[in-house]
């Protein structure tokens, strides 16, 4: 049927049609044939071809030096590395949650100043590159030779010391990465708690729970849900930047490594073992993220494309996930 | 800094030798331009702070024979620890900067020797040491060292050389470049830095009184040179700068170039091409 | 109403849906001809849903076939095999079912007056000009001639549900789908949507509609299709199927539709 | 029902609320007697919601008074000002009304035990054994007693609605505020619900609900509270707001909402 | 009124409270006293006295050398690195997002073998240091001296070059940069399309739209509001870690900093001019990015509080944003 018959179909019944319409049952209940794509198809084997040729190469390319990399995958010098680097990440890390969290509470504060110097503080920790400020904290004490607390422009001293004796390596290295982190962790909290809907918290609000505690046990969990991912992603990142630090020489993995090959000139064997240790490692993190995922997303039917519905639909057969540590508690005092 | 704007010998001011030339490897010579790749250490590697070409004894020097043999040369200023790598990615033709030589390098690439250095110790101007007599004297110390350099390597060997002997240890710090490591030494997160004896010169010149030199006294004489990638030319292309840079002696122009930019010092007798070629 | 006409324009045989294991539809057949109205009720569940997406080939059918004007939806008989159609065969065959959901759907980043231009000439090709008098004569016709530059957003549910129509419409469909279009609305806007098509239906145009509304099945449908379980389990004009229902499940559903509103009006 | 008590334990005097330059509630004046069930009714936007959420002080009024159970909502007398209350004890004040929102508002990421156990245990510090025994017995009431272990998302609209409403019952509240509770359900299971809400009427509880059901409001409101724009336009016994409105808008409201669905029905 | 008596309201009538129900009218009319919040008061205060600290530190102390920082803040070596950072990003960026979408597409594909090499391809790109992967482009001739195309194993080669004439340092640099980013970038662009709710992909294909219209016109546009917040933090961030192009040699805005005080030892005042350009830049950055979320925000009534009403609430007063070029053009033909 071609499309003026169509456009006319509503003013006049289309003759001559009615022998189509009743093709026999026959017909109906035959084979039906999916079409193809041919161009994925293409485009998956000249894809196929390539990781072929690439896994060939690996194996062939005498450049490669797999024994060199293998002498030094466990090389104490990489272990002792990989141990700093794992470290710098979840301490930095912690710090910057926390800070974060702080941050973000300030950002949404009613009170201006609060809120205004938390912005500023995020304008200047995400405007200048982490390089540039490792090596700025790392040098502070050639700014201010020693750090004092006191009344400010008039007052005593009442506790002072050489910056550099504060300051030290790891110090610098953990309060820069943790300092401009969590200018991205701030973003991230704040847009988890935005994402809860201000009914949820009306709710709790209504049932009679003060502030604090609607935050704590509702807002939170919940806001979880949507900082989780993004946190995760962060970590990633973090494990991966951290490798910054060598500017101040704190021998991280990657340093450990550089550390190595720029004196025996083994540049891509000693590539290709902290690449695996990374990969390793953003791996393992990637599962623990998926993980975590799954648990703060209990309790939500995830079926995007019926969202619309006017009532969440029955979705059956949902795997019921642990419950939180807290819920537990109550559950078992309320046993005992 | 003001010694940066005295005008170096810009330019070469060799002619082209034919026979030298035509020691060189066909395709070299057709070509006529070779890369060099340099790091920044000053003095023996500098750049104008307006742009340019880069300036500096060792730059002079590879300039200066390279024009007897005919050639003009493309510098490419990189950081340290990435100019072995590059020549063994063949991205350069040679590599020059007060380069020492070392035995884990020459087991990858070729060097045409040029001159001698010592290394020396830098240390804060208020310092109590002024000499480093014993490889010994410096244990308990926090020493730092650009990355890559043979100067990291051999505080590595002295903090090897403290363990063994018993006494308190030797810290190591490599950092990136040379003016993270004065930084680093004028706020006193270490207490020495090792380097070759021109560059701190240099630095102490450059530190307006804050830095003093403090003298190796049992460091080798350290022979440094121009850098070759091992390859198919890697033979004539020795052989012919090695002549060149003898050549340069013989008519005083290395001699020359080291009073003009490293207070006389350095200049070696007669070339050498380490490890040797063959035949 | 417009009962004269014979020939069926929508024709579903033996046709059955599963999502993976799970059954849906368990042989559903259905003759709709031109001009009818048909409703079709059920509970939730029921499949009215998934029925109804399968006449314009939203969902792929396991078994069976949907014949709308006389051609097999989605395929192509070619021997004696079934070859689906590519994606623009299937596009021409939708242009001629209008369909409007429970959701409205209009495309929040385009004005009222761009939802309605979009299909018509980037699908059908016709001129722009031609099109922009149809969508406007078609706005005020469901009472919107005010709102063609406005989004989506800033509009009613009720406003919206009629854009919908409108965008349906515009491409001149021969046959109009409805999935519930008021049961997403306040009970204050549904009125004016269910107006709105039964006017369409006093036009002549052939209706296939899942609704809860049984005031206004009773009132426009000519044929009324109570589906249970993936099968329609009773089918007949409404004075039967809603005064007199045979069936039990017919019974009980009608039974809690009425019971709780209407008691205690009257 | 119990009209018998005769001291308001609501009592709204001169509310007004502004939201920037917009006036939403403009004097309103009501008083709720014990045991009372008060139905509002009204069209969108004419403030309804905004004068429930003045009573549990989820809105802060602009001028005007809320006084529950004696006490002034929100604020303290001390002086010749009202000084506002600190978060604790305006949630002290709280946790003597129940709400129960239009979107059930049930916690997602607590099963139903958790969420009907929350508030008793951490704001009123009741044991929990005792708790979860009072729980499953409000449970049992609204018909879920096997739905304790349940996360709301697994639920339907329905379900979840008597379980905000158990929710609500757990604090023991002097008094229940509704809003629109059944206007987000499915016309099938809007029955469940306005069930649950009788039995609640009739066991003597307070409460004020804000709906759209007519049949409903007939047969449980002591009395019926008319609402056009920010005022209480009419005020009085079902018989009288319902079947007999005195007011013009009124009139009109009601005519909108009972015309489209049961005309045709009865 | 205490909790005992809220308890037992429902069965008795509580006595004597009568007197305090009706406070007279006047009583209710006087002034309302909002809550003081003491703890944000402090907090700010204090803020406000270390800010001002900063300030006249920042001013006053001699080490930060501003006239140093004032002579190179328009040097030419330094506008000429800034001019490069400002070209890698831009060019990068564009590939990289180019890249994103063929990835998100693969991994959304029906065709395993697409999903899965994407999936590999993302995996690796986000699991290793973009540093490493700039010294492994940079050093890729060591690996392969010379590049071919071919038919592989058997063939003649087709077309060659030297490893070294094809990766120069820009191809190096922006490759390094754009393959990495277009793993993150494909990530975005996913959640992207996913965002848009299937809904609008039916209401299209209901209409009689082919699938590539659909998603041109239908679902691109809509997912772009989803696409491009996260997309301005990704240009600011490459903004920041093209900075990593110092390690292959590329003098870009750091690294022409680098170059002055490796020489000069001017680090922290060239380091501070360095940030003011980040700074200046990501500020720029933002702020056009707020631009564009804006406009591509439009038609979205972004009152997250009433979201769950069943229709959507009339938005009074939304200021009308400028139409696409697209439907502008349809607009102007239909005048026409
Ligand atoms: N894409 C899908 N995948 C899996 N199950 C589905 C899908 N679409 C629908 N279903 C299931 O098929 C059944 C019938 O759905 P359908 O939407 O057709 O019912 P309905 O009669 O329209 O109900 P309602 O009145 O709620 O719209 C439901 O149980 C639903 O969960
Ligand atoms: N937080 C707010 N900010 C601004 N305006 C608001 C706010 N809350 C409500 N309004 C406005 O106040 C008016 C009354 O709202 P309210 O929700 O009280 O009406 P309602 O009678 O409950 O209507 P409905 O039946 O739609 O729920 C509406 O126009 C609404 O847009
Ligand atoms: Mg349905
Ligand atoms: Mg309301």
């Amino acid at each position: 049927m071609d499309r003026s018959a169509a456009d006319s179909s509503n003013s006049r019944a289309s003759g001559g049609t009615t022998s189509t319409l009743t093709p026999d049952e026959e017909t109906l209940a035959k084979e039906t044939v999916p079409l193809r794509h041919h161009g994925r198809t293409v485009a998956a084997g000249v894809l196929v071809l390539l990781v072929a040729m690439l896994c060939h190469s690996l194996i062939t390319n005498k450049n490669y030096e797999w024994p060199v990399v293998w002498h030094y995958l466990f090389h104490p010098q990489i272990m002792a590395g990989l141990g700093r680097t794992l470290l710098l990440t979840a301490v930095a890390m912690s710090i910057a949650i926390v800070l974060g969290i702080v941050l973000a509470a300030c950002r949404l504060s009613e009170n201006k100043i609060l809120s205004s110097v938390a912005g500023a503080y995020l304008w200047f920790f995400r405007g200048t590159p982490l390089l540039i400020q490792l090596v700025f904290w790392y040098n502070l004490s050639a700014l201010y030779p020693r750090l004092s607390i006191g009344i400010p422009f008039v007052g005593p001293e009442f506790f002072g010391a050489e910056t550099n004796s504060v300051l030290t390596l790891w110090t610098v290295a953990l309060l820069g990465l943790a300092l401009h982190e969590s200018a991205y962790m701030a973003e991230i909290v704040r847009g988890g708690l935005l994402s809860v809907p201000k009914h949820q918290t009306e709710a709790a609000l209504a049932l009679g729970m003060n502030p604090f505690t609607t935050f704590r046990r509702i807002v939170l969990p919940q806001a979880l849900r949507v900082i989780i991912p993004p946190t995760g992603n962060q970590v990633i990142g973090m494990l991966k930047y951290s490798s910054l630090v060598s500017v101040i020489a704190l021998p991280d993995l990657l340093y450990s490594a550089q550390m190595i090959y720029t004196q025996t000139f083994e540049t891509i064997p000693l590539l290709i073992v902290v690449s695996l240790w990374y990969l390793l490692c953003t791996s393992v993190l990637s599962f623990v993220q998926r993980y975590v995922e799954r648990y703060y997303g209990r309790g939500v039917a995830g079926m995007g494309d019926r969202s619309t519905r006017r009532g969440p639909r029955f979705s059956a057969l949902r795997k019921r996930p642990q419950t939180t540590l807290g819920a537990t508690a109550v559950r078992q005092e309320a046993k005992s | 800094g003001e010694s940066l704007n005295e005008a170096k010998t810009a330019g070469s001011v060799q002619s082209k030798d034919d026979g030298l030339a035509m020691l060189l490897p066909k395709a070299v010579r057709d070509k006529g331009t070779i890369t060099v790749a340099a790091a920044v250490y000053a003095p023996a590697v500098m750049v104008p702070p307006g742009g340019g070409e880069p300036t500096g004894w060792d730059i002079q020097i590879t300039r200066e024979t390279a024009a007897l043999l005919g050639l003009k040369v493309k510098f490419t200023i990189i950081p340290f620890d990435g100019v072995i790598p590059g020549l063994q990615a063949g991205r350069y033709d040679a590599a020059t900067g007060e380069i020492n030589v070392t035995d884990d390098r020459t087991k990858i690439v070729r060097f045409v020797v040029n001159h001698v250095s010592r290394d020396a110790f830098m240390v804060k101007a208020d310092s109590k040491y002024a000499k480093f007599q014993d490889p010994l004297d410096a244990c308990g110390l926090i020493v730092g060292a650009s990355l890559g350099s043979s100067e990291a390597a051999l505080a590595n060997k002295l903090a090897a050389g403290c363990d063994t002997a018993g006494k308190a240890p030797l810290t190591v710090k490599t950092f990136a470049d040379q003016a993270t490591v004065n930084l680093a030494l004028s706020q006193g997160r270490i207490a020495a830095n090792i380097a070759s004896g021109s560059q701190v010169a240099y630095s102490v010149k450059q530190s307006k009184g804050k830095f003093k030199v403090a003298e190796m006294g049992f460091g080798p004489e350290i022979k440094t040179g121009f850098v070759l990638p091992n390859n198919a030319n890697t033979a004539e292309m020795a052989k012919a700068f090695e002549a060149a840079t003898n050549k340069l002696i013989e008519t005083g122009g290395l001699q020359r170039i080291l009073n003009e930019q490293n207070l006389g010092l350095g200049a070696v007798k007669k070339s050498e091409v380490i490890p040797p070629v063959e035949n | 109403m417009n009962q004269d006409q014979s020939d069926p324009i929508v024709k579903i045989i033996d046709l059955r849906k599963s999502f993976g294991h799970l059954e849906i539809l368990k042989s559903v057949n259905l003759e709709v001809r031109r001009g009818q109205v048909v409703c079709v009720l059920g509970r939730s569940g029921s499949g009215k849903s998934t029925m109804l997406r399968c006449i314009n080939h939203l969902e792929r059918p396991t078994s069976g076939a949907v014949i709308v004007n006389g051609e097999v939806v989605g395929y192509r008989v070619k021997g004696d095999k079934l070859h689906e159609l590519r994606p623009n065969e299937i596009a021409r065959q939708r242009a001629q079912t209008g369909m409007v959901f429970q959701s409205y759907n209009l495309f929040p980043h385009l004005t009222v007056m761009e939802n309605l231009m979009e299909a018509p000439c980037r699908v059908l090709g016709r001129p722009p000009a031609e099109t922009r008098e149809e969508a406007q004569r078609l706005l005020n016709s469901v009472g919107l001639s005010d709102k063609a530059d406005a989004y989506p957003s800033t509009l009613s549910g009720g406003q919206q549900q009629r854009v919908a129509i409108a965008r349906a419409l515009v491409m001149k469909p021969s046959i109009m789908l409805f999935d519930e279009p008021t049961s997403a609305l306040d009970p204050e806007l549904v009125g004016e949507v269910l107006e709105v098509m039964k006017s369409l239906a006093r036009s002549g145009m052939t209706m296939i509609i899942v609704t809860h509304e049984i005031g206004f099945a009773r009132q426009v449908a000519d044929e009324v299709v109570f589906m249970a379980d993936g099968c329609v389990a009773e089918q007949g004009p409404p004075s039967q199927v809603i005064d007199n229902p045979q069936v039990e499940a017919t019974q009980i559903f009608l039974r809690s539709m009425t019971e709780r509103r209407d008691a205690p009006i009257s």
